[in-house]
């Protein structure tokens, strides 16, 4: 071992970056020139090239979903989580959530040893103290009879881990656990159970004519987000015979705004809405109920009918009386005799089965408050944050007797622990998952535990050996041995099945099973009574879940789908009661409910009833770290302790009275205008349109000569064009843009297409863009700038309000309709969702502008940034018409500056492949090519040409629309070729003859289903 | 000429012709030379104006050394609006540097009188504002340690810049026009320093004029030769000026931001900066001739003869402003129109009213020859002019970038502590350098001086043949 | 006359000042071309390579499939060592010891590119451009032996930008390549016929 | 340099002992005068100044170099931006007209320096600061023998004083 080579690097961080690279992710312009080290392995593993990555095949568990997921690895650590293609699940698809999963992983504030409470604090102590510690209370607790009363708060999981749990408690006479899962749709699945026998039905999107979603968010956060997504962007993609979507909820959420029609229903009206549709009343009655227009009700009863087994009606309310509503929402399906047909039971998914319910965690809250409880588990769950405070989470937990947390954060809960055994990351710990029934896909360790953290199946078992009374239950050393050991197919099978997606197989333990708690009325009053004026919709994020994401950057940084707002909870009020109120956006409102109040600024939105505010569950956290710690406020405090008939808490339960404060804040938004103003970005055709070759000729109302010749546009733009005219007449050498130069790189045009009939807004490509190419995040509240020479910015998201955000890709969501929503209350307008990168211009204007050629056109097609020559001008953002060039104001990429955006050990997720730029360069969308020169290289390697489709950008890769499409264009063979031009295809901007490489296909928008015949 | 006699002072005069604009108060050589060297000499409240500008160039360049280690982050540029109060101040200055050069080198082709007791302290004053302009774009750049990189110079990366892109035209022509401008007034200076070598009594600085003088010695040789490189350099010069600034409006009118991308931004801008470069001459003339007791050099009728150059170039200016107005509209081009609309009765309206306002209306006042012949409100309007020239380029800058073609990302900016710190770091910057000027070397040229006082003769009835 | 001569002394300074100007800039004044770094042990390349004929791949496996040409494990090392102690040399003893102890060899690093440089190893080895090319005559390294006369691994080429567009713009010439890998004669005058390779200059083949 | 110096205060007088002193041929007359006057000029009648010629020269030059520096390093390296021309000449005639104003003026500088005789390092012969005030100065270089004959002249027309330099 080197004395010097560590400049603060432990020994274990060291043997990670073993192998012969160092660490090759330094800044652009520090060009070191200290000697290096250069240290290889003692003896070298097998199958590992340095600088090469590995993948390895494992199981998401950032949801119940159970993704199928590869890590990259490159010299022993993770650098990405890409979708596994062979996953049936998910089909190589990822999302947000699921990408930031490794910011969990090396999150700095994560418990970096055993902590043991002395005094008011918790210390650090050595693992075999914290075992020790462990031993000693649980044979207390067991010796004072306590057993029987212990609770064990998990966070919900499948696979083996909860029967191993179970077998574990019980072994130490405890009751079975309570497997939390506050994101899951609780009142859905009590229904789903009730009238289809399974919890998660499969869904055929594609089956369906016509689909009625009862608040039902199936591509925000409802259910298995991944291949819901897959499913539905599948059957959009069938253009005419597309389903037809009809969202019925007081808040359009992102899945609203994918629909084709919005009937904003009163909260808590929707059973009056299924009464009318099931014939049990007339739809004026539900009209009137709704509040919504009596023709509309009564062309969605017709549609319905009409319909018939292409039905599918979709039940996502957390009203108080969500499971009736969710029965009669089942009886219209099978009314319409669509069971079997876009809800197929048969085909169920597993992933929430053994969840308990929220009054089950009641009756346990009561149960420590009427000090029965002698020892409490909780492992990665936060009710001390996700409770209401009606349910008193925090006082009746100081009354157990002894608190142990297996969280690998120091959450809300953690905090409140006597003694915390940080558990592995799921990155790090062996395990499995069961997605479908019958197949079990395995999750294995992609790196060795970052900090001195361990698994806590290991510690249960380490737990359990050292208590002589109970050791002969658990004979093996570590779960990974329990799990050979109980692996039909051995060590060797055991081996085999993890380079695979999934195998046939189910969990190898099986839940004990609990007695749920038994039904009693909710204390809640009922929804629509109590005093206050607003109906209070408080819903979670799409982003950042119900407060999970909060400690991660990536996901703090992406802006919500809807509200393009990040690091902030924001208020959504309806524009004709903000100005009714006199309230401008950022104006602090002040809602209060029975239950408490919270204070966020408003955010002006037009998909919000004018009577109903909503707020998103996520932020507001007092501890989790420094990315989650005073961001927002927490949007729990407005939920009363109350829960439906199945027992599940009612997040839409409350009306309130809405205040105007006197603060305002600048809102952290990306949004500039929501507007197009006719600019023709994100563009449409109706479905009809597409079999009528002739109709849409008038594609284009902009100004200006346009082109609708695509051909010219993606092969022109270069080298004999460029050449041509003006172009020196000696220079008969075009070098490299000659098409005979011996490297044959101008004959390919890497190219995409974006159909934005599949784009659903859903953000996940930014994530796996900032996560590709080592985008920082400029977010937090320690990357503000300085004020004064005293006094910095310390807002959350001071960037962004500053316009600052590093975004390669963003999503940009513009309104069609609705002009007058401050004088009246509409339901009908239109969302599109463009994903904007750098179009990698034929002409591009940023190129000639800038002075030392720092930005250029290869002659494969891109437009090249060369980060180490450019100065910083800026003159190319200023001149690009698309506005996706980036500019590093500050030094997020150099570690000993204030705003550095990967705090140690986030740094480790940096991709050793993109250089990371230091400020005052610009940056943007470079087509990934670091996968283009890796697949050049592999190509060559192999002394092949590239193969069709043989890689994919990063955005591509994780989109689970399957919007993008990424390839050469040149070539006919890859897909993208042909995309390119299809009828639907334009480009952004067209009459500013940029020659864009980026195809967008129109929209596809199709008549509202339930359309008023008066209207 | 030479007979002449206009009376120096008084309120109401007959119009006088700026060719015919005389120094009748001025009688003889030695005066001449008494009285400019008289200027120089070190005085207690010119050491305290020195105080101030070095003091407030202090606080520019500590923001300077601040905003290199943190980055351009704390300044405040907000994207989409990506250049600001550095640009803003850049073109400001730049375009103060033109009347420097038009005055010396234009008015001495159109043999327009009135140029000789202004044109060395405009000259002066173009240099240190280029000076300084030249300053603001690497102060602006990510970083500034690379600029060298603009310039064409052989290297072991093989690398030259993009000569096509606007930025490295800035670089030539700036770099032309400064090196042009510091040669056209040390030549100039020349004959100066040698009279000052002559009549100086303290050894070291006569020691010191003497090296600057380069040995002149007024023989008939230098002058024909003089002559004839002065004709020939302000003959260079002349479109040098014009074109200066036309680059300068390429960075802009190259690229494709609506409100910039306009062909009439060369001509617009020239404009301009001459009726920058004409009100910064009075804001620093009028105290000048005042302090320095110097009326009867810069006369009343001098005073009104610039005036109708700022006047005529407010004309013009308004013109333009006018034509980008009807030409948004009349080209049907809907990001322009809205822009325009944003720019004058939008999000922007304030910045461009007081464009309006200092450069197009107050202006207007010029019209009438009291005001044209009153150094104080002249000197007020000099302020307003150079506020409203100010803003006009945060007008074309900062609207036109927060506004263009993807409404999403429209954007605003507010400047910073760091950005207004250059601003002022700017001004001392120029005065530092302009009072050390004015106390070492003359503020007007003898020499040409004393090429309009009537020499002495022997026989008076001889004279002014010629 | 004195005054004459005195003034042709302004354009001799012009001149001087011009010619700093171009030989510093073309100086490679930020190149460690030349740098000698010396080695916790000091490795010599010439017995292994120049006398036993060992394969260049034979440590640096790596070099025609990555990124990175990979240098030799201890284990690697001890393959032979454990048999060749060469009369109980110093240097062997060391590796003896680090193999002994299960620490990785902390080797100095010599060649160095930027970090915002990606310089795929295999392309250019697969395309035949001789190790010898960039690294000189790396085989007969250390033919003086540890004791007296030793000198480590030194930095070849300049590694400067220019010097590898050179390689990039007018091409790789086999013969030359071979010549420096100490090909035999007859090889060299094989490839002397041979066309030169040339590569793309784009600048995002290698910075991205 | 030998010769005889004569100061006079007077244009007019100056200037006809110029014409006499031309007349006379005594021998090379130089002037001295505080600043340009045209009678002065006429009365000595010199040859036009060649500086005009530098200018020419430096201009064709500097016009060339801005026109090949940016050709030629387009052409070195070319890397195509925004789909234009490698040698887009339109622009580059932006480089060689500053080329040209550049390299044109300072060959005139150098042209007037080089036909002027400055920079001068040594103190002038037959020169007087007065001559930087307000006097006019006639020098003419002549042997001792013909120096009284101009001396007689210089003081016929007035010289305020007249001086022998050796």
């Amino acid at each position: 071992m080197s004395t010097e080579a560590g400049s603060g690097v432990k020994r274990r961080d060291f043997l990670k970056i073993l192998g012969a690279t160092g660490a090759t992710t330094a800044v652009v312009g520090c060009s070191s020139e200290k000697v290096g080290k250069l240290i290889p392995y003692v003896e070298s593993p097998d199958n590992t090239v340095a600088g090469v990555s590995q993948f390895y095949a494992t199981t998401c568990k950032e949801c119940a979903t159970g993704c199928g997921v590869l890590a990259e690895v490159r010299d022993g650590r993770p650098i990405k989580l890409e979708g596994n293609p062979e996953h049936p699940v998910n089909q190589g698809a990822i999302c947000a959530t699921g990408m930031s999963a490794l910011q969990g992983l090396y999150n700095p504030d994560r418990y970096r040893q055993p902590m043991l409470r002395e005094g008011d604090a918790l210390t650090p102590v050595t693992w075999d103290r914290a075992l020790e510690v462990l031993g000693q209370k649980l044979g207390e607790v067991k010796s004072r009879g306590g057993a029987a009363g212990a609770v064990f708060l998990n966070a919900h999981e499948t696979g083996s881990f909860p029967g191993f749990l179970d077998q574990w408690l019980a072994a130490n006479g405890m009751p079975a656990h309570l497997s939390i899962d506050t994101m899951a749709p609780s009142a859905t699945i009590a229904t789903n159970r009730a009238a289809y026998g399974a919890a998660w039905p499969a869904i055929d999107f594609k089956a369906a004519s016509l689909i009625l979603s009862f608040s039902a968010d199936f591509l925000d956060a409802w259910g298995h987000r991944v291949p819901q997504q897959l499913a539905w962007a599948d059957a959009r993609a069938q253009l005419e015979t597309a389903p037809k979507l009809v969202y019925i909820g007081a808040r359009r959420s992102l899945t609203g705004l994918n629909a084709d029609q919005w009937i904003p229903a009163k909260p808590g009206s929707e059973m009056a809405i299924c009464r009318a549709i099931l014939g049990q009343a007339t739809a004026a009655e539900a009209a009137t109920a709704a509040d919504v227009d009596e023709g509309t009700m009564t062309a969605l009863v017709a549609a319905v009918r009409g319909a018939g087994s292409q039905v599918l009606a979709l039940c996502g309310m957390t009203t108080p009386d969500a499971v009736e509503c969710g029965s009669m929402i089942a009886d219209i399906n099978k009314q319409n005799g669509s069971v079997g047909t876009t809800i197929k039971p048969a085909e169920a998914h597993v992933g929430y089965e053994g969840l308990a319910s929220y009054l089950d965690l009641v009756d346990a809250v009561e149960r420590m408050n009427a000090g029965a409880v002698q020892v409490a588990f909780v492992r990665n769950v936060n009710p001390a944050y996700s409770m209401p405070a009606g349910a008193g989470f925090a006082a009746a937990f100081a009354k157990v007797g002894f608190k142990v947390s297996f969280s690998s954060m120091p959450d809300e809960t953690s905090e409140l622990c006597d003694l915390v055994l940080p558990d592995n990351h799921w990155l790090e710990s062996w395990g499995d998952a069961v997605a479908s029934a019958g197949q079990r896909s395995f999750q294995q360790p992609a790196l060795e535990a970052v900090f001195d953290t361990r698994s806590a199946a290991d510690v249960l078992i380490a737990a359990a050996r050292a208590d002589g009374a109970i050791a002969a239950s658990f004979p093996q050393a570590d779960y990974r041995s329990w799990m050979i050991a109980n692996f039909a197919g051995g060590a060797s099978g055991f081996a085999t099945a993890l380079t695979q997606a999934t195998v046939s197989g189910s969990p190898v333990a099986q839940r004990a099973t609990r007695t749920a708690a038994a039904s009693r009325p909710s204390p809640a009053p009922a929804l629509g009574s109590g005093d206050g004026n607003m109906f209070v919709v408080v819903y979670p994020s799409a982003t950042l879940g119900d407060g999970a994401g909060a400690n991660k950057p990536w996901l703090q940084e992406l802006p919500d789908p809807v509200t393009k707002i990040a690091w902030q909870s924001w208020v959504e009020i309806h524009p004709m009661t903000a100005k009714q109120m006199g309230v401008k956006e950022g104006d602090h409102l002040t809602i209060r409910t029975a239950a408490g109040e919270i204070t966020a600024p408003a955010y002006i939105y037009m998909g919000v009833r004018p009577d109903t505010v909503a707020v998103a569950l996520g932020q507001g956290h007092t501890a989790y770290g420094r990315f989650a710690q005073n961001v927002g406020v927490n949007a729990y405090a407005l939920v009363p302790n109350g829960w439906d008939s199945a027992g599940n808490l009612s997040l839409v339960a409350s009306r309130g009275t809405v205040t105007r404060g006197a603060e305002h804040s600048q809102m952290v938004t990306t949004e500039g205008s929501a507007r197009q103003h006719g600019r023709g970005i994100a563009q449409v055709m109706m479905a009809a349109a597409i079999s009528a070759p002739d109709a849409e000729e008038h594609h284009h109302d902009i100004p200006g000569h346009v082109s609708q010749e695509f051909l010219p546009g993606l092969k022109s733009p270069v080298a004999a064009d460029a050449q041509g005219e003006f172009a020196n007449p000696l220079a008969n050498d075009k070098g490299m843009y000659n098409p005979e130069h011996p490297t044959k790189a101008e004959a390919r045009r890497w190219a995409m297409t974006i159909d934005l009939a599949r784009c659903t807004g859903c953000s996940a490509c930014v994530t796996a863009c900032y996560s590709e190419n080592n985008i920082p995040t400029v977010g937090a509240s320690y990357q503000g700038r300085a004020l004064s020479p005293v006094t910095w910015d310390e807002r959350p998201g001071a960037n962004i309000i500053k316009g600052r955000e590093m975004a390669w890709i963003r999503l940009e969501r513009y309104y069609e309709g609705n002009t007058n929503t401050e004088n009246e209350f509409s339901p009908d307008f239109e969302a599109r969702f463009v994903p904007m990168m750098c179009q990698h211009c034929g002409n591009a204007p940023c190129e000639p502008v800038c002075p030392v050629y720092a930005t250029y056109h290869s002659p494969d097609g891109l437009n090249v940034q060369v980060y180490n020559r450019c100065v910083g001008t800026r003159y190319c953002s200023n001149n690009c018409p698309y506005k996706v060039r980036y500019y590093n104001w500050f030094g997020y990429g150099e570690p000993e500056r204030k705003q550095y955006a990967w705090p140690e050990p986030m740094h480790w997720l940096l991709n050793p492949d993109v250089t990371v730029r230091g400020k005052g360069v610009m940056e943007k969308c470079t087509f990934c090519v670091q996968r283009i020169r890796e697949g050049e290289n592999r190509a060559r390697s192999e002394e092949r040409e590239l193969r069709a489709d043989e890689f994919t950008t990063a955005c591509a890769q994780a989109c689970p629309s399957r919007a993008i499409v990424f390839g050469d264009a040149a070539d006919e063979n890859w897909s993208v070729a042909k995309l390119a031009y299809d009828r639907r295809a334009y480009h952004v901007f067209e009459e500013l003859n940029t020659y864009t490489a980026v195809v967008y296909l129109k929209k596809v928008n199709h008549p509202a289903p339930a359309a008023s015949a008066t209207a | 000429m030479g007979t002449i006699a206009q009376p120096v002072d008084g309120l109401r005069r007959p119009n006088i012709a700026s060719a015919d604009v005389q120094l009748p108060a001025v009688e003889s050589y030695e005066q001449v030379d008494r009285e400019i060297i008289s200027t120089l000499g070190f005085t207690k409240k010119w050491l305290l104006g020195l105080a101030v500008a070095v003091g407030a160039m202090l606080v520019g360049a500590s923001a300077w050394i601040y905003q290199i280690y943190w980055g351009l982050g704390q300044a405040g540029y907000e994207p989409p609006v990506m250049w600001g109060v550095y640009i803003i101040t850049f073109v400001f200055w730049v375009g103060i540097g033109h009347a420097g050069t038009l005055i010396s080198a234009i008015l001495y082709l159109f043999r327009a009188g009135f140029r000789t007791s202004i044109y060395r302290a405009a000259e002066a004053m173009t240099v240190f504002a280029v000076m300084t302009a030249g300053l603001f774009p690497i102060i602006h750049i990510g970083r500034p340690w690379k600029f060298f990189w603009l310039i064409p110079y052989p290297n072991w990366r093989l690398l030259w810049p993009n000569f096509k892109s606007p930025l490295v035209w800035d670089v030539f022509a700036i770099s032309t026009y400064l090196t042009i401008s510091v040669t056209f007034l040390f030549i100039g200076l020349i004959p100066d320093f040698a009279v000052l070598r002559d009549r100086e009594t303290n050894p070291v600085r006569k020691r010191i004029y003497g090296i600057l003088s380069l040995g002149w010695r007024n023989s008939d040789r230098e002058w024909r030769h003089f002559a004839k490189a002065y004709l020939f350099l302000a003959a260079f010069s002349t479109p040098l000026v014009l074109s200066v600034h036309s680059v300068v409006s390429f960075d802009f009118a190259m690229s494709l931001v609506p409100g910039w991308h306009a062909s009439i931004f060369p001509p617009y801008f020239v404009a301009g900066a001459i009726f920058s470069g004409f009100a910064m001459v009075w804001t620093i003339a009028i105290p000048m001739r005042k302090w320095f007791k110097l009326e009867h050099y810069i006369t009343l009728n001098h005073l009104d003869a610039t005036a109708k150059v700022v006047l005529f170039t407010s004309l013009v200016v308004g013109c333009a402003y006018m034509i980008e107005f009807f030409i948004a509209w009349y080209s049907g081009v809907r990001p322009e129109q809205e822009f325009f609309w944003n720019r004058v009765f939008g999000q922007w309206w304030w910045a461009a009213w007081i464009m309006l306002l200092c450069n197009m209306a107050l202006p207007m006042s010029l019209w009438s020859q009291k005001l044209r012949r009153n150094p104080t409100w002249l000197w007020f309007l000099s302020i307003f002019i150079n506020i409203g020239m100010w803003y006009e380029r945060f007008v074309i800058v900062v609207p036109s970038l927060s506004h263009e073609f993807s409404p999403w990302q429209w954007g605003s900016y507010t400047p910073s502590w760091i950005d207004m710190s250059f601003l002022v770091g700017s001004f001392g910057w120029f005065f530092m350098w302009f009072l050390l000027f004015v106390k070492q070397m003359p503020v007007m040229a003898i020499m040409e001086l004393k090429e309009i006082v009537v020499p002495k003769r022997k026989h008076l009835h001889d004279g002014g043949h010629h | 006359m004195t005054t004459k001569k005195k003034w042709t002394v302004i354009p001799g300074f012009l001149a001087l000042a011009a010619a700093a100007t171009v030989l510093s800039a073309y100086s490679g004044a930020s190149s460690s071309q030349g740098k000698l770094v010396e080695q916790p042990i000091k490795f010599i390349h010439a017995p292994h390579v120049a006398k036993l004929g060992m394969n260049c791949l034979y440590c640096h496996s790596q070099a025609n499939k990555a990124m990175d040409p990979g240098n030799a494990s201890v284990a690697t090392c001890m393959g032979c060592h454990t048999v060749v102690k060469a009369n109980g040399s110093e240097e062997i003893k060391k590796l003896d010891k680090y193999w002994a102890d299960k620490e990785p060899i902390p080797w100095n690093r010599v060649h160095k590119v930027p970090d915002y440089v990606q310089f795929p190893h295999m392309r250019h080895v697969n395309a035949g451009v001789t190790c010898q090319s960039c690294h000189g005559e790396i085989q007969n390294q250390g033919s003086n032996g540890v004791i007296d006369g030793y000198k480590p691994v030194e930095q070849y080429a300049s590694l400067n930008m220019g010097w590898c567009i050179n390689c990039h713009v007018q091409g790789y010439k086999p013969a030359e390549g071979a010549r420096l890998a100490g090909m035999p004669d007859s090889v060299v005058k094989a490839l002397e016929n041979e066309p030169v390779k040339k590569a793309r200059y784009d600048c995002a083949v290698c910075h991205y | 340099m030998q010769g005889v110096l004569g100061a006079f205060h007077e244009l007019d007088t100056t200037v006809d002992a110029i014409e006499e002193l031309k007349k006379a041929r005594l021998g090379h007359v130089t002037v001295f005068s505080p600043t340009i006057r045209h009678e002065i000029d006429d009365a000595i009648d010199g040859p036009n100044s060649v500086v005009r010629r530098f200018t020419l020269v430096g201009g064709l030059l500097g016009v060339t170099f801005g026109y090949w520096i940016s050709i030629w390093t387009g052409d070195y390296w070319p890397l195509v931006t925004g789909g234009k021309a490698i040698a887009s000449w339109i622009p580059y005639t932006i480089i060689g007209f500053e080329v040209m104003v550049l390299v044109g003026c300072l060959s005139t500088v150098a042209g007037m320096f080089i036909n002027a005789r400055i920079p001068r390092l040594t103190s002038t012969v037959g020169y007087d600061p007065r001559f930087s005030g307000g006097h006019f100065g006639i020098f003419v270089a002549c042997g001792a023998d013909k120096a009284p004959q101009v001396e007689a002249l210089l003081q016929k027309h007035g010289a305020e004083e007249v001086r022998r330099e050796d």
